[in-house]
């Protein structure tokens, strides 16, 4: 299940419905961002991010991560899966995404679970705008996050 | 066409969206480029170093090489960085 | 921190307070693991797995979650650790242990999280009784379980 | 000395500890074991196959050539299945 709000998200709450009354389900792995109240790509006075604005592109978004998620189930046996991602003005330590992966063993769950917050990162189209003393500024790519996500191919 | 523009792309161009309808010659999404760089400053600004630029056509990513005709939806952004 | 228990455990309620106000906190991994109601391991009438019973060795189990809490702390910047482990009899379907990593990126929190739960896998003294229509049977070790932990030596 | 027993080894010994006093020649826990397989047939059949056996000293984890003490802990117990 793929979901893109504004709100905030309850973790316990969708955990309690994920995969619920599912008796192959033996492991969950879940991943949950946040924002950080301190960016180290800006180091100096102007380096506290004091909230941030996340834009994307409706219609895509849903897209993408509906793609996601079924190439997920299509490479591990998954009995579950769960992305929710916010969008719009978000302050230090709010939360930003969660995704999930529920499977009978562990290493599925956690490979899935990686795989779907890498290839979110670098697939579904959101772009982080930074708010800081500084003023504003759009985040940009990690090469790392590439790297993270090529793991992937092939 | 329906030409999407999002985040810096959009502050750029000082819009995010427009109903266009390019020449006859512009059949993919470069020529279409080409194009939009002439339409305002901000739009050539916007386009001045494609290797920031990403392009989707009808909501799936597309190369520079993708054709573009009159009733899609094509967006312009720079990399992604959400989760 | 660790902690060894019979009673369940509410993963949203643990996460609530899971480096709960550090703003240098962007990721969160959490592992959670259940009771399946099937194990492969046992096909046939016998097969499916009515509940476990978890015997743990008081002591040494703690002495070993809290190194394993130590070790994953000396490798990767962590925030925050929590490793949640559970003994006595469990039904089908019911919470058996929670780790989760808090980091400033994904990379650790998703690598700290994981070695957590192959090392507590490998390392910790539980030992699993199943019982089944065909009666009681000790849960065998899985060589899976040494080369996912072998991962992390060296 | 303190002696444990987990999993199928206590239900094999019939008992999850013992409190003894092994003969002075018991100094490493491959000696314990020589002299535990003595006391009962129970214990012979818990120690039969010592490939699915691990023993740990004072709660840590040691080989059978770790040395051994009148007032340590002992445990023995197959290999471990939580999580």
């Amino acid at each position: 299940m793929i979901r893109v709000q504004t709100g905030d998200f309850d973790v316990g709450a969708e955990l309690a419905g994920f995969a619920a009354g599912n008796g192959r389900v033996g492991a969950t792995c879940v991943f949950v961002g946040t924002v950080r109240d301190y960016a180290a790509e800006h180091a100096g006075p102007g380096g506290w991010v004091t909230a941030m604005t996340l834009e994307h592109y409706p219609g895509m978004t849903e897209t993408r991560l509906a793609a996601i998620e079924a190439e997920a189930r299509r490479r591990w046996p998954l009995e579950d899966v769960l992305i929710v991602h916010r969008y719009g003005r978000l302050e230090a330590g709010d939360r930003i995404v969660m995704v999930a992966a529920a499977s009978g063993h562990r290493e599925a769950a956690f490979q899935a679970c990686q795989f779907l917050i890498d290839w979110l990162k670098t697939k579904a189209p959101f772009w982080k705008l930074e708010h800081t003393a500084d003023g504003d500024s759009w985040v940009d790519a990690r090469d790392l996050d590439d790297a993270l996500a090529a793991r992937w191919d092939g | 066409m329906k030409v999407l523009y999002f985040a810096w792309l959009r502050t750029k161009v000082g819009r995010g969206e427009e109903d266009l309808v390019p020449p006859a010659g512009v059949g993919d999404v470069a020529a279409l480029v080409t194009w939009l760089k002439g339409r305002s400053a901000g739009h050539a600004e916007a386009f001045a170093d494609l290797r920031g630029v990403r392009a989707a056509v009808n909501q799936d990513y597309a190369g520079w090489d993708h054709a573009v005709a009159a009733d899609d939806e094509v967006a312009f952004f720079p990399p992604v960085t959400g989760g």
